[in-house]
């Protein structure tokens, strides 16, 4: 046992396949490295957590707009009120976007970006410039280009090409909405204490872009190559992926940027009109990157990777746990290595933070209902567009808010006090359009 | 304080040798013993715990905390006095090789409440001039422990000690 | 061993003289231990952060209710609306509590009990029982009581003895108050991670009452001598100064407390009436106590001495830093033994948890003077008593929530989550309270 255990600490991989930039299939990949192949596949098992994972079957994760029915109200208007479910692992990416009812919108081909292994295609499509090829896409339908993906042999989920270099397997990006996004947050001016290269880079000449696979740090790329996708993002036919991440990373500066964004002249973005009130409303998505870099935890150095992809003892050596989930399914691997307390203690802190969130979150979602209650009787007592104005505008600041932290996927954990703020602020909008409503009826 | 780094050097005594022996063969058997350098075990050379390689975390972070040059492993983890010490080095060597052996232990690794005390006591054996203000007073379950503020003292940020290697 | 430990440490400092219970006189202890009675001095130097210490001048801090009016205006009816300023260090505790213009409304002995060096006198009121005693002060006035702890040779602040046993310098409490308070935590349902002793007696036969000088373990009670007076009270003259925490230390709990304390039956308790709305309210103060139950730092066994009275190096031995004050004045030795970053990264972290903080009890604050305006605006349109009962209900959640963090002094610190857990509930409350009151308009 102990003879083995020396061997093996000894022993780095044997490559036994070459692996090149084509090679999507990650079966191929886990010849060489059997271990994070393995635990790669378990991506396809089913887990729960109070909020984590998912409720409902194994075959189908539940709905959450039937579990919140204020968030398909919300949602009037837009696909996410008819198809809204809870996420589940990796493995399930590409054939739940497939079968998603929201397909029943036409969606554009920019959505295979974060759920197929698309960088092969974007290159074809480029004629060898896969950033070329990527800004076609937008205008692809869903349907035309997944068919393409699959035709040409990639029709898998995220897969090994998509994080590592087959060259020397270092970690890398690959996605040309994330190379773009965070370029243009390193232009900017935000501050990004949580992320030292870019500091580094704006203290320099600035005389080429930045570039994270060239720039960043180890402990930056264990959050990087998450970041491709975990994010907000705008996703449709009227320009590339985009990535809102210019003026900053918060609510407040990615709201700042999304207001700013015109496709014509005069004319402010946004993702649909509400269908019960007409207010011009944006959707936000899952922007788990964004919220943990306002937590404690992305300013103490600890990336994604550190409590999702945590370290595992194999033998003598040590893998990246590649079953990426729930921490608090594997709370000794993910937090005790930093947290010296016990598992029970460890669960009950993320409970509370969890629970304090969801109390809140219910609370703006209630705030958000009587606010349409209220917008509702001002239409039927005759209110004008002119004097709905104010409520309307005051129903889009609360609407983001509420849905930056409905979407992302932490119930709060990666930055519980942030996350109150954003909720706090949605709530006080709401009620403050409720009240604009209440105006425009007595008027 | 110098004085207390030389002082550690093992005097093997055979009778102690015999019992930490014992205590280590309780638990699997002379073969773990040799193969493991269970014997290195016993001295106080700080490579000499890191023989085993679930101990390299605390062997690296060591040598990078501020007490590399003036304490090593048995300064702050065993008992300063003599039977004591190997009375200690008896039953963590069974713990020890029982864990390195079979493995089964859970990490990462955290260090037990009767070796939490022994450590505190080391503490003290050093830094009594320094911190006997602190000591004023009795109930309440004596002085603070060191290592609630001081947890860098001997292995620097706790950040990764204890995971994999 | 331990033993020898001991009587090395009790050999530190000669006893030059004596010291009794009665020795209210901090320069008397101050002879044995002048390390400490000398930073104990400094309390009265004059300190200032962002939001810590004082504004003002050296001689009198800064009017809060001047700072932000809408302060002034949710006290209308009670004397803090006539005086109410910035803390300062220690020594001044009983020359503020005797010049503040809240004493032109006749204040109760009650209030002697976290201002001035009182056991001795409690006392002598109880024939040589301290609870007895103090059971009578409420009854009392300020100035007379204030005039006999005087006569009495005690008029000090906070003093050693006050939270030093003469005989062996151990740490206690003496506050009935305290004693009282915590006994009802003890005896109570609520969730207590953060005090082990207390779950301990819990589970033990309960054959006595929980006494903190017996059961607590020593680093409880480097908070529990804080917690004698940085807590919410009732404290005036129809009962004895009561600490809330029977049903648990939360907002939510004390607020359940309060709302279930009866001097007349049926007659629910109050601090005072509104003077421009006539809704009930419960005034909060300075609860450091509690916000900091709630926090990450309180459940990870950091004590309030830990931070605002950590160790400094004198020589050849280590002191306990008696100059009470901001830890950001002092961050290498209050923060940096356990957070191992730069003292400006420090200083950032605590800043940007303070303006998020700030920037949510401004927004509270805003939303409580529409509330207000709303009730007004009711009342000239011929509101009645029952219209307005809703509204009013709703002031007093509101306020009490917004007062629970604005009179407590950290900006957010102590638990940065619940305190904005706690403002976005009271910005929701005094905006339904709104939307209640323009109901009440339009009837
Ligand atoms: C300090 C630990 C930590 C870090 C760092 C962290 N997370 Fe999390 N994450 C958590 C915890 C805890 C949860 C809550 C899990 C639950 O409720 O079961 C969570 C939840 C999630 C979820 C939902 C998981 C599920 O099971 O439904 C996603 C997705 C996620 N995080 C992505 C990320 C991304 C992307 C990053 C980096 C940008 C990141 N996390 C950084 C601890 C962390
Ligand atoms: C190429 C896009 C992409 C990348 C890169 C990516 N994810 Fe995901 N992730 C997804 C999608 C899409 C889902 C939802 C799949 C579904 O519900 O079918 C998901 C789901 C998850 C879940 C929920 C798992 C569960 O069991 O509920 C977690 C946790 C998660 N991702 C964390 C991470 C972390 C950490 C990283 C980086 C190490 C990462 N992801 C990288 C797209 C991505
Ligand atoms: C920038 C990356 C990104 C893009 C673009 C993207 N997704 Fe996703 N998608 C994710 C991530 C990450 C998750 C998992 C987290 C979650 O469920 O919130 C996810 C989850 C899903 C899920 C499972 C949960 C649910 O929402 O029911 C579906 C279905 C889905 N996406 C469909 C789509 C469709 C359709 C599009 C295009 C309109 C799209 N995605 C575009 C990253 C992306
Ligand atoms: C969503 C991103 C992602 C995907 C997909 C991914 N990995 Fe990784 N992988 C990581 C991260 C993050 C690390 C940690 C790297 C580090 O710390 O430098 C890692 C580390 C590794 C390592 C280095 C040793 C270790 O375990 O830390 C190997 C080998 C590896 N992965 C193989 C694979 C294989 C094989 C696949 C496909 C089956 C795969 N990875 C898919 C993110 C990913
Ligand atoms: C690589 C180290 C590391 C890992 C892994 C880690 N943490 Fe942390 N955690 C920290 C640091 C650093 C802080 C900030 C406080 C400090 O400076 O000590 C922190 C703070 C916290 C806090 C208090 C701040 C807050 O947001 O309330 C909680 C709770 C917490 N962590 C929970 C977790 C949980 C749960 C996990 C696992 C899912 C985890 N941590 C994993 C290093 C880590
Ligand atoms: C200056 C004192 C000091 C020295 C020297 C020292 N340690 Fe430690 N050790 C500590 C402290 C402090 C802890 C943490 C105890 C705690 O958290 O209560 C610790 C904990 C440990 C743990 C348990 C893991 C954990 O974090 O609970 C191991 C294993 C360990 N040390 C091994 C070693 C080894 C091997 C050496 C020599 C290479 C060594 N120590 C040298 C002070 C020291
Ligand atoms: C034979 C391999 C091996 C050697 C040699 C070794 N250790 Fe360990 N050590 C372990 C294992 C395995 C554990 C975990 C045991 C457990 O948790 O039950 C451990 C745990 C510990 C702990 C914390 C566990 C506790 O019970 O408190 C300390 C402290 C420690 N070792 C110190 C040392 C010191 C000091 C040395 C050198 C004198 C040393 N170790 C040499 C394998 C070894
Ligand atoms: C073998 C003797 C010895 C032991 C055991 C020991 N120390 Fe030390 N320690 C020293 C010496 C020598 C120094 C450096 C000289 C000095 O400044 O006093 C030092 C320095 C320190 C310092 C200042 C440097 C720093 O890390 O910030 C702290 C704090 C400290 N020790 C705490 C501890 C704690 C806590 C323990 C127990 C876990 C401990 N020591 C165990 C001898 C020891
Ligand atoms: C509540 C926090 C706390 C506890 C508990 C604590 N210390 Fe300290 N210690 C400090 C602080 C803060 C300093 C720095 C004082 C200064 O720089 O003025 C310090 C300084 C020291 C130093 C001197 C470091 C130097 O710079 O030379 C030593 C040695 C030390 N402590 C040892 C101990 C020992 C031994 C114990 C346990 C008996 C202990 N400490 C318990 C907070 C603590
Ligand atoms: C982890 C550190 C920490 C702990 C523990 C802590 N505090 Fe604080 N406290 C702070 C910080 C930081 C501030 C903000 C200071 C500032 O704004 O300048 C603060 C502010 C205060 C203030 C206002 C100080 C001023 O200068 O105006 C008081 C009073 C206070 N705390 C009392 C307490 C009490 C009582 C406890 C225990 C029940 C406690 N604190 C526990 C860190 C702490
Ligand atoms: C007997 C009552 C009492 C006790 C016990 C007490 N305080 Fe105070 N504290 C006060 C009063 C009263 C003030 C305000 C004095 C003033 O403004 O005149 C105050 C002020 C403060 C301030 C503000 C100082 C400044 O410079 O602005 C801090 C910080 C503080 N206390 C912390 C603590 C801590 C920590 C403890 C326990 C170690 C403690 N207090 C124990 C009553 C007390
Ligand atoms: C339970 C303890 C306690 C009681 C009872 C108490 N105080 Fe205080 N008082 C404090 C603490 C702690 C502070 C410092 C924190 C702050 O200013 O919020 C303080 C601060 C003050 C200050 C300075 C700041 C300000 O409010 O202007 C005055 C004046 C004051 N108290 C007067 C009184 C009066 C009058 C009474 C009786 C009605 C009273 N106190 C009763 C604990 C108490
Ligand atoms: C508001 C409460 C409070 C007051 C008043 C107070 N102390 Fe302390 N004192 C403490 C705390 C807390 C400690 C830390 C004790 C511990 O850790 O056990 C302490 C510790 C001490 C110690 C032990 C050595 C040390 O520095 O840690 C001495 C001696 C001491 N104080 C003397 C005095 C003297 C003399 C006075 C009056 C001039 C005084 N104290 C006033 C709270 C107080
Ligand atoms: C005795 C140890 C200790 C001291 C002293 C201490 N902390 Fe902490 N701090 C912790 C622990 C433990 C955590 C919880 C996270 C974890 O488990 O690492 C934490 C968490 C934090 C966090 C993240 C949680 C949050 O509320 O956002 C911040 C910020 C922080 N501390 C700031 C400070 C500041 C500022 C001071 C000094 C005024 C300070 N700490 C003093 C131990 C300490
Ligand atoms: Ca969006
Ligand atoms: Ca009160």
């Amino acid at each position: 046992n102990i003879a083995e255990r020396k061997d093996e600490a000894r022993s780095a991989y044997v490559e036994l396949v070459p692996v090149t930039e084509d090679d999507t299939d990650p079966a191929i990949w886990g010849r060489n490295w059997p271990r994070q192949y393995d635990s790669y596949q378990r991506t396809a098992l089913s887990t729960r957590t109070r909020f984590g994972g998912h409720g409902g079957s194994e075959a189908l994760p539940a709905e959450k707009i039937e579990r919140d029915p204020w968030l398909k109200r919300m949602f009037l208007g837009y696909a996410f009120s008819i198809d809204y479910r809870d996420r589940r692992g990796h493995a399930y990416m590409l054939v739940d976007q497939e079968q998603t009812e929201r397909q029943t919108k036409p969606q554009s081909g920019s959505c295979l970006h974060c759920h197929g292994s698309v960088m092969p295609l974007y290159r074809e499509l480029g004629g060898g410039d896969a950033m070329k090829g990527f800004e076609q896409t937008f205008s692809w339908s869903y349907k035309d280009l997944n068919q393409k993906l699959h035709d040409m042999g990639n029709g898998h989920p995220v897969s090994c090409v998509d994080c590592h270099s087959p060259e020397n397997m270092s970690l890398r990006v690959t996605r040309p909405g994330f190379i773009n996004g965070i370029r243009a947050l390193a232009s900017g001016q935000a501050a990004v204490p949580h992320l030292p290269s870019i500091q580094q880079w704006r203290a320099g000449d600035r005389s080429r872009p930045y570039d994270p696979n060239q720039d960043a740090t180890r402990t930056e790329m264990r959050s990087y190559v998450c970041g491709q996708c975990h994010v907000e993002y705008y996703c449709a036919n009227k320009m590339p992926l985009t990535f809102p991440w210019a003026k900053g990373l918060t609510a407040d500066d990615t709201e700042a940027f999304w207001n700013e964004t015109q496709f014509e002249p005069g004319q402010r973005f946004y993702d649909y009109k509400h269908a019960e009130s007409g207010a011009e409303i944006l959707k936000a998505q899952h922007p788990e990157f964004e919220l943990w870099s306002q937590g404690i935890h992305a300013r103490s150095g600890v990336a994604c990777a550190d409590c999702h992809m945590p370290y595992i003892r194999d033998g003598a050596s040590k893998v990246s746990d590649h079953w990426v989930r729930s921490p608090l399914l594997n709370i000794n691997r993910a937090c005790q290595t930093c947290h010296r307390v016990s598992e029970t203690e460890m669960l009950a802190r993320v409970e509370g933070i969890q629970e304090r969130n969801h109390g809140l979150l219910q609370r703006a979602g209630a705030a958000l209902m009587d606010q349409l209650d209220a917008m509702a009787a001002a239409t039927a007592a005759g209110a004008t567009e002119a004097e709905l104005a104010d409520a309307r505008e005051l129903q889009r600041k609360a609407q983001w808010r509420l849905d930056f932290i409905a979407a992302e996927n932490s119930m709060g954990f990666h930055a519980p006090q942030e996350a109150a703020r954003v909720l706090a602020e949605a709530a006080d909008y709401a009620r403050q359009g409720q009240v604009s409503a209440m105006r425009a009826t007595t008027r | 304080m110098a004085e207390s780094v030389g002082d550690k050097a093992p005097s093997r005594g055979p009778m102690v040798l015999v019992m930490a022996v014992l205590g280590a063969l309780a638990g699997l058997g002379g073969f773990t013993l040799n193969y493991g350098e269970g014997l290195s075990y016993f001295s106080a050379d700080p490579a000499a715990c890191a023989n085993c390689h679930i101990m390299q975390p605390q062997y690296d972070s060591w040598q990078k905390a501020s007490h590399h040059t003036v304490a090593t492993c048995v300064d702050c983890h065993l008992p300063a006095t003599f039977v004591a010490k190997y009375l200690a080095k008896a039953e963590n060597g069974y713990y020890h090789s029982k864990g390195f052996t079979f493995g089964g232990f859970r990490e990462p690794i955290s260090i037990k409440a009767a070796n939490s005390d022994i450590l505190q006591a080391n503490c003290l054996s050093c830094h009594h001039a320094m911190v006997a203000d602190m000591l004023v007073g009795e109930g309440h379950d004596g002085a603070v422990r060191c290592v609630h503020c001081h947890a860098t003292a001997g292995h620097g940020e706790r950040a990764g000690l204890g995971g994999p290697d």
